[in-house]
């Protein structure tokens, strides 16, 4: 199952800032709950888990995170990805085109492409496809960007319905900047992702294993 | 080797103990460690049914039970079925009415049949059809099980019955 | 046939053809003391559970078990390179290829063999299993044969790099199998450009799986000390498995015992070798345990032998009245990562060839190819004889096209094209020797059983209606079959003819064992074969004992599938019986001290022509077989008979179907369901209706139910019984059954075997009768399955949905 | 399709199972019918350190009436409310749902506080709730509370149920004299899960609407009720297909091997108006 995400956002936040921050791949990881970079190999290569908790379920992804391309004149990011679970069952892969361009304003625009792919039990067991992901979840995504990208700029927020959404969220990262404990158990999704790779293929995989056991389960 | 925990439970009346797992599934102890071989795995998914058992009265699919929940209680399977050499009115049905053909649903079948027959002891085939369609049979088509259930319905109810399948039906002389 | 007598107790007490004698296998199943293969339990047996590839193509970086093997209770972790000094990493096909035990460096479908862990049982073997770490590297899959013939697409089978000539001749591609042609091209295209009125459609019939109840599995035991090895194994091809296993292990055959016990169905799902047996056996010899292995449901359904995935464009060419002038058929046949198709060595299609149905047409050819794509392997017979579900669906259905298209009832074109019965035995275009038939009155039986002019009246109102919630479909088929494989001047599998066999053993009392080389999977052997013999030899059929499965009890025999015990084994069975039956007739001369020719056979006994109070019962005989009998002859009443068909048989019947299709949400109701079958001399009639009532219930899932979609990464969906279909008893429709009877004339009691043509037959059947419903609108086909969301969407399409 | 090992704990109270949750909080998971959660276990989706089963709890059994209310103790059985003649009179609509779930054996098992708490869009009983008005009385180490099934239902196996909670039962008003209720359920054989399905509960008075509730199961990431604006207004064919229209656009389905997100639409759209016309025929009045 393959699934390609196209998405942009205005970020409050100055095209170098935003470009360093899309770096910064080991300081964001730890803030994702289930998931953390287990080690670096090189500048360009790391090893990570991540962990997916969904109602009774857990999957844990464990692979190998690559910059496969990295061009700070022009600020694209190219990021491949690749795992499987710890039982060996299910692979998922990720590539993941990313650039950082000025905006109006002083601010700067963060486009993404991303094609997930999943396979093996995971997928056979998941009929629901996987461009169901849902809005909500990149919105949740993209506004945790937003909080991140603002805690690194301190400046007010833009006048985007993401940002909007990202006043209140602003606190909640100031107040915990890094470290994260298990979420809240209410919707409110406050800090619970921070912009990294592995936050893409999360949301993916969340929808993803949800839909999974709706259909697995025996009746 | 895990942590094991024993549990009790009558088996066709009989009294058993088993150290067993708490993840050890109901037909696995069955089969294994019981020599109740009758019951079987068709699908694991609790969509077929093979596995049904008899539970402290109501048909349940023994792959999705846990043995350590059946402590306490009466299992009752295929084998429980016969009493003196004497076959029950549901496994003469199925043989008169040719309600089985490889096997492997029947004891199953038959299991779960007792159960409704139990509640409803004069069935329609509608009735039939909708409180056996928890038992998957990939070869009659179901139409002779439904005969099957109606036979020993009326031999239980001490009616008199007779198969579909007259012997000389086609036998000229 | 024998002489009749009018001493119908004497005939009841035989139970013999005819009879609807219940079944000798029941009383074990119904007791729940079946023994199938996982009721199999020996001293210190092991358990096995298999890794396997989450990927459709990857190569495989490295296999780490060191993990697994630190389990406790883990006795063994067998990867490819375990394999490899015993050449036990690849085995041959039954179609003349290669499949990999486990994987070999890379993986080319999903949830292919990666090794294979056993542990003392399988809790143990499914922790440890999770524990083998295997490292891939993924590649591009191709799952949709046409892509899978592109220049640049993926190559899937490394290991046939080079090799431009493969089992079946020259292969142009890569990923390419075979082309296989039958029939001439240049006759048949002439007839196309001269014919007034031409039709073409194309219809996929999709990958399905025959799914029986149980899974497969296997005990291996091998005895160190012995040297003996023996298999209980769900196979329907016990014997075959044997020679496979002997070639494998290089352990000579008198050494391997195979036994197929109660097999819990089989539907073609268990003809082939499959890794796990081959590792279970493996894992025996090494470890020196007995071994089991059985598959879950999701392994069933995605790895062992998938049916069909037949790709097919048919053509015919008529006359402007619908007289069939050529047919022409094109297939691509997608046969996964190996093939392992089930086909008689020759013919890489099957008897696809029986495409042209129960027509009479002069000009016809076929053109199949064969194709690697990255999906498990298989092209089983799913209760059919060789890809003839396939044939059946393409001239079923090309038949109602061309009808469409003439604006001729469905019914009154089949007549037209019928072969007629005076032609039998008739030569086929594509080369078959039909052996008998007798088409239009079983025909007009049905159409006249449903009131056919009726329901077509019915259907003409309900189309006029455009309130009406409904559409009504009428489908008819009028197939025909080829089972009974076969002439082994034609069949072969790994070399060996298949021919089947029957040895008889009389004892002393008159009572007698049979034995066979079939197996039965829930088709009645042991019942209907003691009928023959009944019959045949004067035996009551009480006290026959009928056993099969055995390879070292039972005499060699290909096994059961495709329809072919009965016109096979059944044939040997009362060859065999003739041999017991002669022998008897000069022992009870010798007795009555007349001429063997005085002698006339009646019933169970042997009596003097013209004196029919001397008479010697076959009890009798028995009994003098072992001590008074003639000079010169051998002691004993014994018979083995080797039968190598001269034809195969060719069974056919009329089906008829009504359904009905809710416009708002596209669900069917199959309303009626009419089926005549004529399967020449019927030999237990309540035997043949369970086989029908099954074969039709297959069919019904399958048209309207079943199928193993991909998606573009390889990934196999609806392996479970959530999504694959299983009709229940509450979506089963209730059929309706009828016969006739016109016996094959090289049969020795004219049968032709049944089990199979209520598959073939149906599915055309229920998929005219959807089409027909949308017919009046221009529809001329609509893909399998026939579920509620596919005819809804051709609801919408049509601006019906509401 | 082996669960992973975990401990089996088998209290015989409610204040058993809160002491347990309270003890081992996330690494346990509830056991009640096991019809979802097994099968989660076997294909080790699901590895809970601990099973906390439900099946000896007397107490969260039976069914009562107090007053108007129906009182449905979280552990009965889908067999048991098939049977029961007290759902047959009073919320004929529940025996009409549990019917069609699943199938005879796995309804032996299967219990509807399971169905409602494990927060699966494909359950049935949630849409029902939701059309009924329904409260779940949820036990924690806090205490009780009584939550309205529309703030149950937050996400995709996301409740109101805290971690250390336990739903122990179903509280149900149960609807106005002569009202007509159905649940109309498209699923592609027995024991799957619906393509749609809608439940309905209505009254009319004197020909006109004068109270509906709408809601649909599986069509979107949980159960949904639909405001169809239908009281006040007469239910003519054009009112009922408005509603479809409505359940329609209303809806959010995930395409799957059941059907793509426009079938599923429509389907929403033929099971609200099949459920609202067998629930108007079965009006008083």
């Amino acid at each position: 199952m393959k699934i390609t995400i196209d998405k942009s956002l205005d970020l409050p936040l100055h095209p170098a800032l935003a470009w360093d921050m899309l770096n910064d791949i080991e300081g964001v990881a730890a803030c994702l709950p289930g998931a953390k970079i287990t080690e670096r190999l090189d500048e360009t290569h790391y090893k990570g888990t991540v962990s997916v908790k969904l109602g009774p379920a857990t999957v844990t992804f464990k692979g190998n995170i690559e910059i496969a391309g990295a061009d700070p004149v022009a600020r694209q990011l190219h990021i491949i990805g690749t795992g499987s679970d710890a039982g060996g069952t299910s692979g998922a892969s990720l590539d993941l085109h990313a650039r950082v361009e000025a905006a109006e304003g002083g601010g700067s625009r963060l486009s993404g492409t991303s094609e997930v792919s999943v396979t093996g039990k995971v997928a056979a067991f998941g009929a629901r496809l996987m461009n169901s992901v849902s809005e909500v979840l990149l919105q949740k995504f993209f506004a945790n960007l937003g909080a991140r990208a603002e805690a690194l700029q301190g400046a007010p927020p833009a006048q985007s319905a993401a940002a909007t959404m990202l006043e209140e969220e602003t606190l909640d990262a100031a107040a915990a900047p890094v470290a994260v404990s298990a979420p809240p158990p209410s919707a409110a999704p406050a800090a619970e992702t921070k912009l990294n790779v592995f936050a893409l293929v999360w949301a993916v995989l969340r929808d993803f294993i949800a839909n999974l056991f709706r259909r697995t389960k025996a009746t | 080797m895990a942590k094991k925990t024993a549990v009790s439970f009558r088996l066709n009346g009989t009294a058993v103990d088993v150290l067993v797992e708490s993840r050890e599934l109901l037909i696995h102890t069955l089969r294994e460690k019981l020599a109740t071989t009758g019951p079987h795995i068709g699908c694991e998914t609790s969509h077929c049914g093979a596995c049904t058992v008899d539970l402290d009265g109501l048909s349940v699919k023994s792959c999705t039970v846990l043995t350590v929940q059946c402590e306490d209680s009466d299992v009752l399977t295929i084998e429980g079925f016969a009493k003196g050499g004497q076959l029950h009115a549901l496994q003469e049905a199925f043989m008169q009415e040719h309600g089985l053909q490889c096997g492997f649903c029947t004891p199953g079948m038959i299991t779960r049949a007792y159960r409704l027959l139990q509640e409803i002891p004069d069935p329609t085939e509608e009735d039939i059809r909708y409180w056996m369609s928890g038992n998957l049979c990939r070869c009659t088509g179901y139409q002779n099980i439904v005969k099957a259930v109606q036979y020993a319905a009326r031999k239980l109810r001490g009616e008199a019955v007779e198969t579909s399948h007259p012997m000389m039906a086609e036998v000229t002389v | 046939m024998n002489e009749i007598s009018p001493d119908l107790g004497r005939l009841e007490r035989l139970e013999g053809i005819g009879c609807a004698r219940k079944r000798r296998e029941d009383p074990r199943f119904i007791q729940g003391r079946g023994t199938y293969v996982d009721d199999i339990h020996l001293p210190g047996m092991l358990f096995g559970a298999m890794v396997r590839s989450p990927y459709a193509h990857a190569r495989i970086k490295s296999i780490d078990t060191t993990r697994a093997k630190a389990l406790p209770g883990v006795h063994a972790v067998l990867t490819a390179e375990d394999l490899k000094p015993l050449k036990l990493h690849w085995m041959p096909t039954l179609a003349g290829d290669v499949q990999a035990v486990l994987a070999d460096g890379k993986v080319s479908f999903q949830n292919q063999e990666v090794a294979f862990v056993v542990a003392e049982d399988r809790y143990v073997a499914a922790d440890a299993a999770e524990l083998v770490e295997v490292e891939y590297e993924e590649l591009p899959s191709v799952v949709d044969p046409f892509k899978a013939m592109l220049p640049d697409a993926p190559v899937i089978r490394e290991d046939l790099a080079g090799k431009d000539v493969g089992a079946h001749g020259a292969r142009r591609h890569h990923n390419h199998i075979f082309n296989w042609q039958i029939g001439d091209r240049d006759r048949t295209d002439r007839a196309f450009d001269a014919a007034a009125v031409t039709v073409k459609q194309d219809m996929l019939y999709p990958r399905v799986h025959p799914c029986p109840l149980e899974t497969c599995g296997a005990v291996a035991s091998y005895d160190a000390v012995r040297g003996d090895l023996t298999v209980w194994i769900t196979s329907q091809a016990p014997h075959v498995v044997r020679t496979v296993v002997g070639l494998l292990s290089t352990i000579p055959e008198s050494k391997i015992r195979i036994i197929s016990p109660d097999i819990g169905g089989g539907f073609g799902n268990k003809v082939g070798v499959y890794p796990g047996y081959v590792t279970a056996i493996v894992a025996s010899i090494v470890l020196g345990r007995p071994v089991k292995w059985i598959e879950s449901r999701n392994e069933n359904l995605t790895t062992t032998a998938f049916a069909r995935d037949y790709w097919m464009t048919g053509e015919l060419a008529a006359d402007q009245d619908g007289r069939i002038k050529a047919l022409r058929v094109n297939v691509t046949a997608d046969h996964g990562a190996f093939d392992a198709c089930a086909d008689p060595t020759k013919w890489p299609a099957g008897m696809f060839h029986v495409c042209t149905g129960s027509y009479d047409i002069a000009n016809a050819h076929v053109s199949v190819d064969g194709v690697y794509t990255n999906k498990f392997p298989g092209g089983v017979a799913y209760r059919c004889s060789f890809r003839v579900t396939e044939a059946v669906y393409l001239i079923e259905r090309m038949i109602d096209v061309l009808a469409q298209k003439l604006g001729l009832d469905k019914a009154e074109i089949r007549l037209r094209n019928f072969i007629a019965k005076d032609k039998f035995p008739y030569h086929s275009a594509l080369g078959l020797d039909y052996d008998s038939g007798d088409y239009a009155p079983a025909l007009q039986k049905v159409l006249k059983a449903v009131d056919y002019d009726g329901l077509r009246a019915e259907q003409a109102a309900k189309r006029a209606d455009p309130n009406a919630p409904t559409l009504m479909g009428i489908g008819i088929t009028t197939f025909t079959e080829i089972v009974g494989a076969g002439p082994s001047k034609n069949c072969d599998i790994l070399g060996i003819g298949m021919f089947d066999s029957c040895e008889i053993r009389v004892h002393p009392d008159g009572s007698a064992i049979a034995r066979m080389g079939t197996i039965s999977q829930g088709q009645g052997h042991q019942t209907t074969y003691a009928q023959i013999i009944a019959t045949e030899a004067g035996i009551p059929a009480s006290v026959i004992q009928v056993e099969e499965g055995d390879t070292s009890t039972a005499p060699y025999g290909l096994g059961t599938y495709g329809s072919r015990s009965t016109p096979v084994a059944g044939a040997a069975v009362a060859r065999a019986s003739h041999k017991i039956r002669e022998k008897a007739r000069k022992i009870a001369a010798h007795l009555l001290e007349v001429s063997p020719e005085d002698m006339e056979f009646d019933l169970d006994q042997f009596r003097v022509k013209g004196d029919p109070a001397r008479a010697k019962s076959m009890k009798e005989i028995a009994w003098a077989a072992y001590n008074n009998v003639p000079e010169g002859m051998e002691m004993g009443l014994e018979a083995v008979d080797y039968y190598d068909p001269p034809n195969f048989t060719f069974p056919f019947g009329a089906y008829l179907a009504v359904v009905d299709i809710t416009k708002a949400t596209g669900e069917i109701k199959v309303r009626r369901f009419y089926a005549l079958d004529d399967c020449g001399t019927r030999i237990n009639p309540m035997i043949i209706e369970g086989q029908i009532h099954g074969g039709l219930t297959e069919g019904f899932a399958v048209a309207f139910g079943q199928e193993l979609p991909y998606d573009e990464q390889g990934n196999v969906l609806g392996g479970t019984l959530m999504d694959y279909f299983l009709p229940t008893s509450m979506e089963t429709p209730h059929w309706e059954t009828d016969f006739t009877v016109t016996p094959s004339p090289h049969h020795p009691i004219g049968a032709k075997g049944v089990a199979e043509s209520p598959h073939v037959g149906s599915i055309p059947c229920f998929s005219n009768a959807v089409v027909d419903a949308f017919a009046h609108l221009g529809v001329t086909h609509t893909g399998m399955p026939h579920n509620a969301y596919r005819t809804w969407q051709q609801l919408r399409d049509l601006n019906l949905a509401g | 399709m082996i669960p992973r090992p975990f401990a089996y704990h088998a209290p015989d109270s409610i204040a058993g199972v809160v002491a347990l949750l309270i003890d081992y909080g996330d690494q346990a998971k509830l056991l009640a019918g096991g019809h979802s959660l097994l099968p989660m276990m076997k294909l080790r989706f699901a590895a809970p350190e601990h099973l906390i089963d439900l099946g000896r709890v007397k107490e969260l059994r039976g069914i009562d009436m107090v007053g108007d209310e129906l009182r449905i103790g979280a552990m009965t059985t889908e067999r048991e409310v098939v049977a029961s003649p007290l759902l047959a009179e009073h919320l004929p609509l529940l025996v009409e749902t549990a019917r069609q779930i699943a199938d005879p054996q796995v309804r032996s098992k299967g219990t509807i506080g399971g169905d409602i708490s494990h927060g699966d869009p494909g359950n049935d009983h949630p849409a029902v709730m939701l059309a009924l008005g329904a409260h779940f009385l949820l036990v924690g180490p806090r205490g009780e509370r009584l939550v309205p099934a529309n703030e149950f239902f937050l996400g995709t196996y996301a409740t109101a149920l805290e971690p250390d909670e336990v739903m122990t039962q179903i509280r149900i008003t149960r609807p106005a004299a002569g009202s007509g209720t159905c649940y109309a359920k498209l699923k592609r054989k027995t024991g799957d899960y619906a393509t749609a399905a809608a439940a309905v509960v209505l009254r009319m008075e004197n020909g006109v609407c004068a109270a509906a509730a709408i809601a649909l199961t599986n069509v979107a990431p949980t159960a949904i009720a639909l405001e169809a604006d239908l009281v006040g207004h007469p239910l003519d064919d054009a009112a009922i297909a408005e509603a479809g229209r409505r359940a329609t656009e209303a809806c959010d389905p995930a395409a799957d091997l059941r059907g793509d997100e426009e079938y599923k639409r429509a389907m929403a759209g033929q099971m609200v108006q099949r459920a609202l016309r067998t629930a108007l025929a079965r009006c008083a009045g």
